[in-house]
């Protein structure tokens, strides 16, 4: 299941209908992004998130199901915050359930790399400047690189 | 034709949002973006930098040389930051 | 921190007390192991976790440490369950909260590659023929291998 | 010197626990392995198959060369299987 939303999320209420009356998990990946205080050198107060409504959606769909496709998973789940956050509030949350924990955390790795660089969201920081659009970061493509494989479409 | 901008590249053009209808010629991503930096220098500016942009026709990624037509929706930004 | 015990551990609880107050966290991996209904081709009901006290506290204590000095981690967190567990029931929680993503996914697997082969629990199935100790996959083994650095007690 | 089984090795040697004293020839992990062996036929076979057997002196993993002694905790087991 995938989300796109302004509220927050209950982690453990999420992750425990993930894998509710399903006995055939036998291991659970979770990826957490929560807003860190500290961006490169600068302090930041806050950030908003700016996204593509549809396109997101669209997109983390399809990724979803690549995901489903190249490891049996019993269950995964992508939510995503938008609008305005303050440091320590969570961001993006990414599960995956599977009967063995390498598929599960494959899985969920696939899930964040291919996030961080395909799915249409944008920060801007409040930092002591003014506002500021983050910059992508070079190691995230690379970290979805490895994940490339001829036949997928999702990772183009 | 609906085109759509984002993060800073709707700081720089100024818009979020517009309808445009280019010249039948425009027939590409690649001629759409010279077109469209004719148009004012918020968007030759901010559509300058090809390394920096990214482009969507119909919400998927698409490439210079893709095909772009009056019904379609075209979205611009920079590379993403989420999650 | 690291706790061995009979009782079950509440997940969101226990995630949401890992990063409370530390705005330096940007990213939180999570591993959580379950019993599964199927073992191999048999089904089973339920089974018992034994353990040797005191050396497991041990171990996972040093190897916690291990990985807090591999990784810059804000925070890390090993819960193992003994004692009888049914299908569904967690038996393990491994967390590593991070700046980074990258660290805190590899500290989390590292953790858990460790812990299913260095630390002294056992699994005792009850199948429908009777109660069977569990034998050790080699896949956990080739799983702990890649951590394995000249420097490391840990993880002889 | 205490020795103490775990998981299968427990159900083949039938106990626990057990306070030994071996003679003082017995000075390594090896040594003290075939003097076992020769207490009874559960112990024999609990002890045989090397491969399957893990030793911890001390709550320390130990190889079979390794010393031990009257005052040591020596603790046998099969591969775990926790996590």
């Amino acid at each position: 299941m995938i989300r796109v939303q302004e509220e927050d999320f209950d982690l453990g209420a999420e992750l425990a209908k993930l894998t509710a009356g399903n006995a055939k998990v036998g291991g659970l990946a979770v990826f957490v992004g929560l807003v860190r205080d500290m961006a490169g050198a600068q302090d930041i107060g806050a950030m908003t998130l700016e996204h593509y409504p549809g396109m997101t959606e669209k997109m983390l769909t399809r990724v979803e199901a690549e995901a489903n496709e190249r490891w049996p998973l019993e269950a995964s789940l992508i939510i995503h915050r938008v609008g305005r956050l303050e440091p320590g509030d969570q961001i993006v949350l990414v599960a995956a359930a599977s009967a063995h924990r390498e598929a599960a955390f494959e899985a969920c790795q696939f899930l964040i790399d291919w996030l961080k660089t395909k799915a249409p969201f944008w920060k801007l920081e409040e930092t002591g400047d003014g506002a500021k659009w983050v910059e992508a970061r070079d190691s995230d493509d690379t970290a979805t690189e490895r994940w490339r494989a001829p036949k997928t479409g999702a990772a183009e | 034709m609906k085109l759509l901008y984002f993060a800073w590249l709707k700081t720089k053009t100024g818009v979020a949002e517009e309808e445009v209808a280019p010249p039948p010629e425009v027939t590409t991503v690649a001629e759409l973006l010279t077109w469209l930096q004719s148009r004012g220098p918020g968007h030759a500016e901010a559509l300058s930098d090809l390394n920096a942009l990214k482009v969507a026709v119909n919400q998927e990624y698409a490439r210079p040389e893709d095909p772009v037509g009056p019904g379609d929706e075209v979205a611009f930004f920079p590379p993403v930051t989420g999650g």
